[in-house]
């Protein structure tokens, strides 16, 4: 297949990489992807858009705290999962739930973290996806590491690493990509650059004519690819994979895309942008388009239809029963993993905890 | 104008206005603090009313947030920035250890900083990591800043009023768990100086220090104790740095007891340095050693368990009755 | 192999060796640790020895350093990574707060990062502003960090083999002041295990609690004292974070007196906690509270003033003085 | 005069703006700087290259700690402040006191620092020269601070903001960059591109094409001039203060210059380059150069070039003199620049240090 990423120098005001348009149609040159691989996207689309809804349900039941939701981004969602091969790494925020859950770890792990259960529900080296982090762009950096590391060692491991527009702006977004070119580690930066970081829109956050510009500074090739078209995504974030694992180097993806939900439930979206702009990319949907494109090429009956959809409340149903159940943190786990074994200190702590409880169940 | 209910989001948010309003050198950024108001709506309406250029958003950046401000500080504006979470300032801070809190002191004074560092900060809010960090500590240990943390919404209004007129940099602590509780406050008021704690309740058996989110605790404690017969005082520090001996020592030696109380974990902390200090200061007025009643040194947990990490009125209660009271009867007689 | 005479660089080096022959997963970078072996020295002749893929330059960000060595560790290595001077491990403060010191506990112990971050601190050089700054309190104070700080060349090359191969994460503070001062060093001793203080000199009279470089201090002041009949033990900590309880108060109970030394600012700072704690622990024990000597609560100094800031015999024999010694002549008989 | 400098997307790949030639032949389009200007300029690199030799001899001779030298970097110290106006400010690192004292500020007080007096021994406000950096690329957004506050008061203050080669890898960096572009700061951010941060050369720092492409990233025209060409540095950094006080935002400015001396005198540059490295920038010198160009265009005479060597030995013998006195530091001053007014705590700690000082003359 031939190259459709620049591996050169970016050309900065590109036009976003699109293989399937908005009313399902192939475009351009490059061929698409296998339809068994669309196919299967589709399939994880369909579950990850379940899985935002499921999840937007449980908190207004009160079962989750919180959830930012990926409604709209989901196409980039399965897109950075599948393209990874069983050792390969993903290095998610807070906004790829859906991400980790299409890398195969269980949605109610992932989700225990926002009922408040733990700071990370699933095990990251067992998944090969690090806990989703919070503090903006600061997991770029371990993803070089892990990257580097790997290398080092002489294995082919690829990693993926995941932030958002506004995460562009800091430091530790800089730091990551100029380690990562200057190392040559196998990492591939995908910013899915969903315009809004909470309030603050893009314009905001940078006046580069893309964020894939950046890497020209960074002496790495940068992409820019339609966020919502699967197909697109798969092809362009999988050559990253590939250059990466043949010793190319980082490449840094930029995907546009859109948060059709709010930053998360607790968000007032209305106070900072019109309807009208969130009704121009309902037209955009990921799963529209793709169903469109896969309906109208014959690719996908009614009964694969009916079958993804099963699975996808198949899903949801456990999510809801995982999510229902009551599961007791001990509290003398807080002291437990502070470090490999407890200091004097902690351990004091610990038994003068354990003395109230003892007290309070007496 | 008389004392209005509100909450102590609306009295930071009419500190703000106010302090916007006397002096236009003063200006308010961060993230998400010009249209949406800031995520605890503590700006809100401040860039309707006053403008893009008194008000706005930034990058997403904090060191590039306390860099800026520091930058317009040294020219003539008075910068107050938000953090939108404790653990979000930590980017930050090099440019807080060794430019915000060292600038004055590099230029032997020819350029000071007036600028306000606000941080929402503290738990009890069911957060997620990185969402209820206690850091006072790495701002109180480092010389230069001023660190001030309201435990009212009468004190949340009146000392960030005084922050913004400091000449000085003012880390200015905000108790998130306390923002949407209305109290009474009189925006009339003389504005407290910095650095002079209060005796919230006198009390002649035992002394609770505190400070922020942990007064109205502390509080609670001296008020189930005193169904039980203990008569405890409560003394809200208001300002960390500087810290108000005075006030402090002056009930510890009248009750010759005292526990410290804060959420920080206890290693190294704030609490730490009030039990140092006034050990140093009361020896011989102590009937028993200082108790710390602090979160553990673990991090802050997950919701399900923080209600086991905060220092609560019967982990307080439980300190008070080790402070030795059968061997002096004679004190509390 | 016999006890060597070497300085505190070479006994540093000589355990980062030992350390990356023994096991091939640890690795050692920063900024200039290459070809130049440090600005110090303390990595000279690594690059050339082990190659550059043990032992390499990375691009000029400290955050970047520890962000790296984190990824690093969750695959498999075991990094060691310098900071040039203490004040820049600043701009790498939120990747130690944030993931450095709470990863373990994140993941329930699924990801531990067997990591060591090397920095020179303190001051005693003549150095320019943030190259002389004593940050222990950052770290001690965040849980999930262990904070080593040796103050003899063997517990130097002891204690970082032992951080090298601890599980954990491990601030390792080097006492710049001591690099090129020569002492025996045997490297087959047994490693010290993290968390054991050590009685440097016994005494009767009171105790002095140091670590790192006022470790040579406090010693310095004994044996003056001695001279003045006065007869101080000397602890040295080794390891603040775990804090060796058991060791200093054993001695703090048999004085009956203590002074705490450190070089950084006293407020809320280790040398408070140290305070704090050996009070709460031993306060029937006292005769007078225990003391601090610390730096003054101001930003490191310019080399021409920084001896009247640091902590210096005169000044801690004359805290030893203000222990109350008349009211207690039965004690010291 | 027509723009000499990119003021759209930087063609990363440029080769460096050069005006003056190493034999000293103006080559090119663009015409030169009036005459005056390299007069002015030729004067100003003798009186820097005088006193980074100058303060050498003092380190030598133990009256100052440590000195890091800008040899061969004059033309880029001389060129940045001496496009500057009255009102505008300089920030500046450690390795630019040679700019400091071309802008005016008296250079025994820049060096009083590194005697030890104090952290900074000038007047910044006066001069509008920022203490000189230490942490590295913080100083950036102090310089975005003072632009973006000039303009919001309507001021037509313009900043340099200088910082090295190395620097440009700090989150600071990165970070200052971006805000001044999305403020359309008027700043211009002037990188020394000196080859080295202390022992680690430039390829470990970067691989991108050059470091003016990092302007590309955020939206700002990005400039690569040749360091060692006075002319060619007075253009282009006067293009981006005109540009930048026009309210045309920020530009990125690199200096392709080599650092001839070591780090600091502390430093053995021996082990990480070759000496025939360093001669091979022997002939890049931007004081022949610029005198060549001169003498052969017959602006210098013999008495122009007697007059200013007289004004540097002025200069040096006027440091000499200064630093040699001793300055005594009170020490109480320890206490009195902390805050406006000292802490309670403070005033009890500088109680206590005059006890022992009384005690002490007793
Ligand atoms: C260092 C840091 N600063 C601030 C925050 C608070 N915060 C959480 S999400 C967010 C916006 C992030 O926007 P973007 O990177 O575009 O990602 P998105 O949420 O759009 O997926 C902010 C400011 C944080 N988590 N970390
Ligand atoms: C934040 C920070 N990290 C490390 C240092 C130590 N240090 C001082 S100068 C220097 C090299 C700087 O190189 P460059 O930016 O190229 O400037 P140059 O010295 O070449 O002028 C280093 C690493 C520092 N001053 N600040
Ligand atoms: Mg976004
Ligand atoms: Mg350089």
């Amino acid at each position: 297949m031939s190259s459709i990423a620049s591996t050169g120098v970016p050309d900065a005001a590109a036009a976003p990489v699109r293989l399937i348009d908005e009313r399902g149609a192939h475009v351009g040159e490059h061929p698409l992807p296998p339809v068994a691989e669309l196919v299967a996207g589709y399939r994880g689309l369909l579950l990850a858009r379940r899985l935002n809804e499921q999840a937007g349900a449980l908190v207004r039941q009160g079962r989750l705290a919180v959830y930012p939701s990926s409604r709209g981004q989901e196409a980039c969602q399965v897109a950075c999962a599948q393209v990874l091969a069983e050792g390969d790494w993903l290095f998610p925020t807070y906004r790829d739930t859906a991400a980790v859950a299409a890398r195969g770890v269980d949605p109610v792990e992932v989700l225990s973290m926002l009922r408040g259960d733990w700071h990370c529900g699933y095990d990251p080296v067992a998944h090969r996806v690090a806990p989703q982090a919070t503090p903006l762009a600061t997991q770029l950096l371990h993803a070089v590491g892990v990257a580097h590391a790997a290398r080092l060692k002489g294995e082919d491991t690829v990693v993926m690493a995941l932030c958002g527009d506004g995460a562009t702006s800091e430091g530790d977004f800089h730091e990551a990509c100029n380690f990562a070119a200057v190392f040559r580690a196998p990492v591939v930066f995908f910013v899915q650059n969903n315009k809004y970081a909470i309030s603050v829109p893009l314009a905001r956050q940078s006046v580069a004519p893309s964020l894939a510009a950046k890497a020209v500074g960074y002496g790495m090739p940068g992409v820019l690819v339609d966020g919502n078209d699967f197909a697109a995504l798969t092809v362009v974030l999988g050559e990253a994979v590939a250059r990466a694992r043949a010793g190319g180097g980082p490449t840094l993806v930029e995907a546009d895309t859109y948060r059709m939900d709010a930053h998360t439930n607790a968000d007032d979206a209305a106070r900072y942008r019109t309807e009208d702009e969130v009704a121009g990319w309902v037209q955009r949907d990921p799963l529209t388009r793709l169903r469109t494109h896969l309906a109208e090429t014959g690719a996908l009956g009614e009964e694969r239809e009916a079958e993804f959809a099963a699975a996808a409340e198949e899903m949801a149903a456990h999510v809801r029963a995982g999510l229902g159940a009551e599961t007791p943190v001990d509290p003398e786990e807080l002291f437990a993993h502070v470090y490999a074994t407890p200091t004097p200190q902690l351990a004091e702590q610990r038994a003068a905890l354990r003395a109230e409880l003892e007290f309070e169940e007496a | 104008m008389p004392a209005t209910k509100m909450t102590m989001a609306q009295a930071i948010n009419t500190a703000l206005r106010d302090a916007m309003t006397a002096d236009d050198r003063v200006v308010v950024f961060g993230e998400d603090v010009g249209q949406l108001g800031g995520v605890f709506r503590v700006t809100d309406g401040l860039h309707r009313d006053f403008g893009e250029a008194r008000c706005f958003d930034t990058p997403l950046a904090e060191s590039g947030i306390v860099g800026l401000a520091v930058g317009m500080a040294m020219n003539g504006m008075r910068p107050v920035v938000e953090m939108q979470f404790d653990a979000f300032a930590y980017p930050a801070f090099e440019q807080i250890a060794s430019h915000v809190a060292k600038l004055g002191n590099r230029t032997r004074g020819r350029v000071r900083l007036p600028m306000v560092i606000r941080i929402p900060y503290a738990g009890g809010i069911g957060g997620v990591e990185h969402h209820c960090d206690s850091s006072e500590a790495y701002y109180a240990h480092t010389p230069g800043l001023t660190v001030v943390t309201p435990a009212t919404n009468a004190d949340a209004y009146g000392l960030l009023r005084a922050s913004i007129d400091s000449p000085d940099p003012v880390v200015f602590l905000e108790p998130k768990k306390r923002y949407f509780a209305k109290e009474e406050v009189d925006v009339a008021e003389a504005v407290p100086p910095i650095g002079r704690a209060v005796v919230r309740k006198p009390g002649r058996d035992a002394t609770l220090i505190a400070y922020g989110p942990s007064v109205p605790v502390a509080l609670a404690a001296a008020e189930q104790a005193a169904t039980e017969g203990r008569d405890l005082g409560v003394v809200d520090l208001r300002s960390i740095v500087p810290f108000d001996d005075d006030t402090v020592c002056a009930e510890v030696r009248r009750t010759g007891r005292a526990v410290v109380i804060a959420e920080a974990p206890g290693f190294a902390s704030v609490a730490s340095e009030i039990a140092a200090r006034v050990t140093e200061r009361c020896f011989h007025h102590l009937e028993a050693p200082v108790r710390r009643v602090t979160g553990f040194d673990v991090p802050y947990p997950a919701p399900k368990l923080e209600h086991h990490f905060l220092p609560g009125t019967d982990r307080i209660l439980d300190a008070v009755d080790t402070l030795q009271w059968q061997d002096s009867w004679e004190v509390t007689a």
